[in-house]
């Protein structure tokens, strides 16, 4: 039974999908295509270090020390010898993936925790911002020296406790979102439905908070490097002579007038990444509003 | 003689989506001490139009590809920003649509009423408010000197649009362009401000260009009139002419979608549905000590099948009594029976089930669908939740609400933002008869639609109505929308509620002085439709 | 072209140096702000500098030679079985309120640095002395039966248990310095730690200088003594302390003349200093040695075949001249070179085909059936750098593999004094120049042993045969006997021997490098015409 | 308005007495005390200093001393310092560490705002990448790195400004401050942008333009005061990050600031030290939130008055 005319014959438009249109609409934007291009040639360069380096990140040679760049040693060589190219692949092995779980476990939380205050609010909102509010003010490296006793080292604590200082931040942002979400009337809608709020949560309000979280998501990535180079400094991350990006520049900052290469090098790899990570995270924010493709 | 002659005017906007051509070669004619209407639907481009003629529209994305303004003996289009700057506010004084939103919040009324004075004159401060004074006496502020030191926000939205009047004449422009002045106000309110317009546009001698998208609206102030559509301007010319001989086909159909039509006369159905007493919804802010008595006090049944037309201004309750008989807000007091079930008692699983039962379609289908769901998601979600349909069985079933309510299979997997105003209200039809309910709230469901859509809505849900046999609340400021749906009318003013009745009753011998007064400012009653 | 760009400094603008070497005021890189100037609380350097500036012991060491001098004591006598010390005590030494000092100020101070309650970390200092150490751990209550007694205002006479060839320099050291008593009780009782006494206004002093200024974590200044017995050797006005943690600021704020002496240098930094002409870079040999511990009890090291290859294989010559860039002296034994004429054995050296054959003989052919090692280290960048070369010449001479890990400073103690390590990282600086001070550490129950190491017979050396020796040159020979017995089992693997390493700016003399690093800033002096010229040669 | 404040603030005992309670806890279940050093510490000494800080009674003793204590304002006596007490440790670093954290803000505040504004007036332009490139490397420049070279770059080769001290010579504090600044200014530039931008989209903006006004007339009259409640709401977290984070600046300038008596505490397991800054810290945190808040609600007249109503 039909009550108006159907004007178009069944089933012949193709189906048309957020993701897919997201997905065009990035590959119109230069910008956000340079930087996934850019994040993914590093991925690969990290991924295949050992058939890009004819060396071992770890081989030293004492009697070279440091070396400027040079035919041999494309980016030079530190005060051990080491090839800083091949150190800078493997480093970034570390730092990519630190900057990825570590902030992917922030997300977890933060969503979880931020969305639930958020929607809930009232009393539970109140004690759970309190709780945040509480752990902001912590002593973090008292926090982290716990952390590092009771559960050993590990990479996985490194993840945990980088996830864990982290995710404060995103649950607020989460929760300021929620709690304009939860204004819309398709948030009344689902309610009127009969959906329960759990439901209604990761349905209907977390998916149309992504735009932001995506934002400052990829703001995040880049600091979690830096704090990991700050955790393996104080002995809870990476050992030596394992190395990240962020290890290589705090040591590059200390010799940087005698080797400013040990320094510039590592420093261009880390704001490589920044910067693709914040064109295609602009981009990701623009494709997936939708709010932006009408009107 | 005219005051501004355009001539030829395009205007396109280049976004991601391609460009598009927003107005395409209009010619307008504003004729001194006359009021000039510019009718059209959303996206006809007259809104555009008017801002490309100040250099309103932000270039890029807005691009004016051709045509001349001429005003005063200059061509607009072609002045620098800078000599258009001394023609706005100046020669030129605008009103725009939203009065809530385009006065500056976080400045007091004097000092934004007092600026285009400063900005464009010589007067020093003190004149500028003596001369402000004027102005808000002028447009029957009451107590301007008071008004001068207050923020926006503690007037009312008629209060605002008389400010923004005042403002926009401040400087006694020769052309005052107002912008959909009225749409975004109450019935009796919008009547006040047609008049002002009016009245001010008679006594000043100036021309005035009018844009708005109710027919009804213009029919009794205009002089002229042009009706535009998708960027074209179809038709123009003498406003009774127009309006009574329409030549294109667009204007016929604009004017046939004029809700009318006589109340139908009224069948009482014997069983009744739904039963409330003593309701009342009060909300606590953190701010005030005295809470918001939103609902106050209101008792009256619904019968089964029939159709009670809800009616009263913005902040009378009418959309929070609809929430609060369906649980979406908390009430405060008082009972209220759904079929004989106490819904102030009831469980939340027995809730769950009873909300299979009822249902609500929201006034703006803009926020009422989630925009990352699919229009099948979106339909299945009710489906699947009240076990209604099995998975397999669940693509005939959504299907089958999609053609109910009128839209193409071929959509099922599209995004709302990717459907117009009327398809989005459609699918939030679907979802809300998806449950075979007994009852619906509709809470304003065709205010935010464009008139000929609106008909379509109107027509849609009276069959759904017929088809389905469902009892609804139909919760709306428009009084000839609820003439034309209701069996039976409400009426309610500051939490309370005026009056109940049958709608022919209602209309034609209302009781409370309040209903009279609103029937009495329904547009357009004294032009003459066919 | 580097090295002139990284080094020129020019121009003038306000300086501490230059306004310093006009006013005669010495600007200091003190390293860190000092926890106070309680000489009998204060553990650390740069405390000490700031209490040996303020207070002066019964002698003083010779910044040259470091025999000691004399400082309160003008002159002291020592009985012929070298057990009963009497000081006499000079006439002219005041307090900086201008009272005489007293030998019963040293019995009644002496009281306070060895009372339990006081709780100061280097009673021990005194445990040579008669009863001393059984006061100190409260076995005893009456401190008449300590053998410190006041035979008269000037005369102080001290019983120790057994002779103690190094027990002179002893009264150079802050622990056993006297405190002005009516002072301290002024603020508060004699054992409490929570005074005021120390602070400017309130405290009384000895030394050639007094404080006038504490600003903490800014800087602390003192001022000539007009009260100060040799005065007259005093040329510097005052002197400003800086707490410069960071070494890497503390060379910049050298760099722009902010500072006249450093008090250490990056070590990345140190060619291009070495490379100026008249370079402010000044390195001397350090009473310390920097080795790795190792936990006997825990395979494989438990193995002294597995120790021995694991400490032949290091090149140690290689380490200190290239990580270390020639700072550091490469080291076979526990006791430096040269204290005080005592040599350790050299039982070794670099051997990588010895170690593999070792390894190999211990199980573990090239490194096979390696059960793995760990190295621990507390944080800090010098650190790493060693572990980091020693992992790798581990893993080329030997094919193992190590592990590194570095903790947090207290964590790493926790770890080290629980046993809980394989190898670690550890360092010990003379508290006096006699090798005593090192072999006491491998006693079965010192407390600083940590690595398992006991030996009878090395025990009853160091405890009871050597005090007794007749001579110095038997006493050594005894030193050397049960050092070497200590190195065939290795339970340590020395590194090498420290240098104090510091900037000092050319107008600045008198600061002798020694052994000790003991500075005496009365011997200081200023010369404004020397002017700071980073210009590489 | 004072009811609002008055129920913020009883809202921040209950989280300033759980962060008391778990810090406390916290640093006595890290491993290794205040007295242990390189040195084997003789049994007896360790027991008498033990005793004279209390550290041998029951933690829970403790724990009620300890509050018992703060309740008197007395935060008790630093274990690195013999003879100081925290209170007075806080007084000479706190003054120092505010000031800092001032001129940063101050900093930041200044050229964030300048550069986003900038940014927000020509979306997608030059004018808008510039500024907003140079923000998203500032926020993830470390101050350990920025730090130094500013100071080769000002203070040793240029030998325009001092390298070292706070309040010694003249010009001292400027680097410090941008170090420790440039951080926040870049997120308050991302801040001022996005607030801007939403701004520069509302009707009454429209308005603003319909009256003739010109282009700086709008940003700064009309735009500004509304694009910048989000900056303001900003600068209770910030001004508190800065105190937190403001260690590293403090130990690579020489600054006497509390930064560094913090992380020395830490590392020196100085109990009473870290309880009393993480006290001190959690009060400021709210105290800062909190004007941060009035602040921007008093931007907001509609807010304003609603408080004003209700005082």
């Amino acid at each position: 039974m039909s009550h108006s005319p159907v004007e178009v014959a069944d089933d012949e438009i193709e189906a048309s999908s957020l993701w897919r249109d997201a997905r065009l609409r990035l590959q119109k934007n230069h910008l956000a295509v340079i930087g996934a291009a850019a994040l993914t040639i590093m991925i690969l360069a990290v991924s295949l270090a050992p058939w890009i380096s004819p060396y071992e990140y770890d081989a030293q040679n004492l009697d070279l020390g440091a070396t400027a760049p040079s035919a041999a040693h494309w980016f030079g060589t530190d005060i051990f010898g080491r090839d800083l190219l091949t150190q800078i692949l493997y480093g970034g092995r570390i730092s990519l993936a630190v900057g990825f779980i570590a902030t992917a476990v922030a997300l977890l939380i933060g969503v979880s925790w931020g969305s639930v205050a958020g929607y809930c609010g009232g009393r539970i909102d109140a004690a759970m911002m309190r709780f945040v509010d509480v752990l902001y003010a912590l002593p973090f490296m008292i926090f982290i020296i716990l952390l590092m006793v009771v559960f050993g080292r590990n990479i996985i604590l490194l993840f945990l406790a980088i996830g864990a200082v982290e995710w404060l931040t995103m649950a607020r942002i989460m929760r300021t979102q929620v709690q304009s979400l939860k204004q819309k009337e398709f948030v009344e809608a689902a309610t009127s439905t009969g959906l329960s709020p759990l439901v209604i949560l990761y349905r209907h309000i977390i998916p149309n908070a992504v735009g932001p979280m995506i934002v400052y998501t990829t703001l995040t990535i880049p600091s979690v490097m830096l704090l990991e180079a700050f955790l393996s400094f104080l002995g809870l991350g990476i050992q030596p002579p394992a190395t990240s990006w962020g290890l290589l520049i705090s040591y590059g900052a200390e010799t940087m007038e005698e080797y400013p290469w040990l320094l510039i090098f590592p420093g261009a790899a880390l704001t490589l990444t920044l910067f693709s990570l914040n064109f295609l995270g602009d981009g990701l924010r623009d494709a997936l509003d939708v709010r932006g493709s009408k009107d | 003689m005219s005051l501004l002659t355009v001539k030829d005017l395009s205007v396109s906007f280049v976004t991601r989506n391609g460009t598009v051509q927003a107005v395409r070669s209009v010619n307008v004619d504003v004729k001194e001490n006359a009021l000039t209407a510019i009718i059209g639907e959303s996206g006809s481009g007259k809104s555009v139009l008017c801002y490309a003629l100040l250099g309103l529209i932000p270039t890029p994305p807005g691009r004016i590809d051709g045509g001349e303004a001429w005003f005063a003996g200059q061509d607009l289009l072609t002045l620098s920003q800078r000599d258009l700057r001394r023609v706005r506010g100046s020669q030129i004084g605008m009103v725009f649509q939203d009065p809530m939103t385009s006065l500056n919040p976080f400045l007091r009324i004097g000092e934004q009423l007092a600026e285009p004075l400063l900005l464009h004159t010589d007067l020093s401060k003190q004149q500028a408010k003596i001369r402000s004074i004027e102005l808000l006496e002028e447009v029957g502020l009451p107590d301007p000197q008071q008004a001068m030191q207050a923020y926006p926000f503690e007037f009312s939205g008629g209060m605002r649009q008389r400010v923004m009047i005042a403002m926009a004449l401040i400087n006694e422009p020769q052309l005052l362009i107002a912008d959909e002045p009225t749409t975004a106000l109450d019935a009796t309110i919008q009547a006040q401000i047609l008049e002002l317009i009016k009245s001010l546009q008679v006594r000043r001698g100036i021309g005035v260009l009018f844009i708005s998208h109710d027919l009804a609206v213009v029919a009794e102030i205009a002089d002229e009139i042009l009706v535009m559509e998708k960027g074209n301007a179809v038709e123009s010319g003498d406003a009774r002419s127009v309006i009574e001989h329409p030549k294109h086909d667009y204007t016929k159909k604009l004017l046939a979608s004029i809700p009318s039509g006589s109340p139908r006369n009224y069948e009482p159905k014997p069983q009744t549905l739904l039963t409330i007493e003593g309701l009342k919804t009060w909300f606590h802010t953190e701010a005030k000590t005295q809470p918001v008595r939103a609902v106050d006090d209101v008792s009256f049944a619904i019968q089964k099948g029939e159709v009670l037309g809800l009616v009263g201004e913005s902040g009378s309750g009418k959309s929070t009594l609809g929430r609060s008989l369906l649980k979406l807000v908390n009430i405060t007091e008082g009972l209220i029976h759904f079929d004989g079930i106490n819904l102030s008692t009831i469980s939340t699983p027995d809730l769950k089930t009873l909300r299979r039962r009822m249902q609500m379609i929201f006034q703006d289908p803009y926020s009422s669908l989630n925009p990352r769901m699919t229009v099948f998601d979106t339909l299945a979600e009710p489906l699947l939740l009240h076990n209604l349909v099995n998975r397999s069985d669940l693509e005939t079933a959504v299907r089958a609400l999609m053609d109910s309510v009128g839209l193409a299979r071929a959509f099922a997997k599209k995004y709302p933002h990717e459907f117009s105003g009327g398809q989005r209200q459609r699918i939030a039809i679907g979802r809300a008869i998806a449950t075979k309910p007994d009852f619906i709230v509709a809470d304003e469901p065709v205010s935010a639609l464009d008139v000929t859509i609106q008909a379509q809505i109107l027509a849609l849900l009276a069959d759904l109505k017929e088809e389905y046999g469902i009892t609804m609340l139909f919760v709306s400021h428009d009084l000839a929308v609820i003439r034309q749906i209701s069996d039976r009318v409400a009426v309610m003013y500051k939490g309370r509620l005026e009056e109940i009745g049958p709608t022919k009753r209602v209309f034609e011998q209302p009781e409370s002085s309040y209903t009279q007064r609103l029937l009495r400012a329904i547009p357009g009653q004294n032009a003459s439709f066919k | 072209m580097l090295l002139a760009l990284t080094l020129t400094s020019c121009g003038s603008g306000e300086k501490n140096v230059v306004s310093g070497n006009q006013t005669g005021y010495l600007h200091y890189g003190n390293g860190a702000e000092p926890q106070g100037i309680d000489p009998h609380l204060v553990t650390g350097v740069p405390e000490s500098h700031i209490v040996r500036a303020l207070f002066e012991g019964l002698t003083v060491k010779n910044p040259i030679t470091l025999e000691p001098e004399p400082g309160v004591a003008e002159r002291w006598e020592i009985s012929p079985d070298g057990t009963v010390y009497t000081f006499f005590i000079n006439p002219r030494a005041k307090w900086s309120n201008g009272e005489q000092i007293t030998a019963s100020d040293y019995v009644w101070s002496w009281e306070r640095a060895l009372h339990p309650e006081t709780g100061s970390l280097y009673a021990y200092m005194l445990f040579p002395v008669v009863n001393a150490e059984k006061f100190a751990s409260g076995t005893i209550d009456d401190f008449a039966e300590v053998g410190i007694k006041s035979l008269d205002a000037g005369t102080l006479r001290v019983t120790l248990n057994a002779p103690t060839p190094y027990f002179l320099q002893l009264m150079d050291h802050y622990s056993t310095f006297a405190v002005h008593p009516e002072t301290v009780l002024k603020f508060g009782g004699m054992n409490d730690r929570f005074t005021s006494w120390t602070r400017v206004g309130n405290i009384v002093s000895n030394g050639a200088f007094t404080l006038k200024e504490w600003s903490l974590n800014r800087q602390i200044k003192v001022e000539k003594n007009p009260h100060y017995w040799d005065r007259s050797s005093v040329t510097l006005e005052g002197v400003y302390f800086y707490p410069t943690e960071n070494v890497v600021s503390e060379e910049r704020m050298f760099r722009s003349e902010q500072l006249h002496v450093t008090q250490g240098v990056p070590l990345g930094k140190i060619p291009s200093y070495r490379a100026v002409e008249n370079s402010p870079y000044v390195q001397a040999p350090y009473l310390g040695t920097y080795y790795y511990l190792i936990n006997t009890k825990k395979p494989p090291v438990d193995d002294v075949r597995v120790r021995k290859a694991l400490s032949y294989a290091i090149d140690r010559e290689k380490l200190t001249r290239t990580v270390l860039r020639d700072t550091a002296i490469p080291a076979y034994s526990i006791t430096p070179p040269d204290t005080l004429g005592y040599n350790p054995p050299k039982l070794f050296s670099f051997d990588p085909e010895q170690a593999r054959a070792l390894l190999a003989e211990a199980g573990y052919p090239e490194g096979q059936n390696w059960p793995g090692l760990e190295i621990t280290y507390n944080t800090n960048d010098d650190h790493r750098k060693i572990a980091v070369a020693v992992q790798q010449m581990w893993k080329d001479e030997l094919g193992i593999d190590v592990s590194i890990t570095n903790q947090e400073w207290k964590v790493y103690l926790n770890t080290v004094s629980q046993g809980e390590f394989q190898v670690a990282r550890r360092g010990w600086i003379g508290d006096y120049v006699d090798a005593n001070n090192f072999l006491d550490l491998f006693l079965a129950n010192g407390g600083n042993n940590n690595t398992g190491y006991a030996n009878a017979e090395f025990d009853d050396i160091i405890l009871n045969q050597a005090p007794k020796a007749a001579s110095r040159e038997e006493r050594y020979k005894l030193f050397y006997q049960a050092e070497t017995m200590m190195m065939r089992e290795m339970p340590i693997i020395p590194f090498y021997t420290y240098t104090s390493k510091r900037l000092v700016h050319p107008s600045v003399t008198g600061i002798y490098p020694n052994l000790m690093d003991s500075l005496n800033l009365k011997y200081v002096r200023l010369d404004p015409t020397q002017r700071l010229d980073l210009i590489p040669e | 308005m004072l009811k609002f404040i008055l129920l913020r603030v009883i809202q921040a005992i209950p989280v300033v007495l759980a962060v008391i309670t778990v810090t406390f806890f916290l640093v006595r279940a890290a491993p290794g005390g205040p007295f242990d050093s390189e040195k084997a510490v003789l049994p007896e000494v360790k027991k008498a200093l033990e005793a004279q800080y209390k550290l041998d009674e029951p933690l829970t003793d403790q724990y009620l001393g300890y509050l018992a204590d703060l309740a008197d304002g007395d935060l008790g006596p630093s274990f690195k310092y013999p003879g100081r007490s925290v209170n007075e440790i806080l007084a000479s670093g706190l003054p120092v560490t505010a000031e800092l954290g001032f001129y940063a803000l101050c900093f930041a505040l200044f050229i964030g705002v300048f550069a986003g504004v900038l940014a927000a007036l020509r979306p997608n332009t030059r004018q808008d990448y510039m500024p907003m490139g140079m923000a998203m490397i500032g926020i993830c420049m470390p101050s350990f790195l920025l730090g130094p070279i500013l100071i080769l770059v000002f203070g040793i080769y240029l030998e325009w400004l001092p390298i070292s001290g706070w309040g010694d010579l003249p010009g001292d504090k400027i680097l410090p401050a941008i170090t420790l600044g440039s951080a926040y200014a870049a997120y308050i530039a991302r801040l001022s942008r996005a607030g801007m931008l939403e701004i520069l989209s509302q009707d009454y903006i429209r308005t603003a333009r319909a009256k003739g006004a010109s282009d700086l007339r709008v940003v700064f009259k009309h735009a500004l005061r509304g694009g910048l409640i989000p900056v303001i709401a900003f600068l209770g977290p910030a001004f508190a990050g800065l105190l937190a984070g403001s260690f590293v600046v403090e130990t690579i300038f020489q600054i006497p600031g509390l930064g560094r008596f913090y992380v020395q505490a830490a590392f020196n397991r100085d109990y009473t030290m870290i309880l009393g800054t993480t006290v001190f810290l959690s009060v400021l945190i709210v105290i800062f939130n909190l004007v941060s808040d009035v602040l921007a609600a008093w931007m907001d007249p509609r807010l304003r008055t609603q408080f004003s109503a209700a005082k």
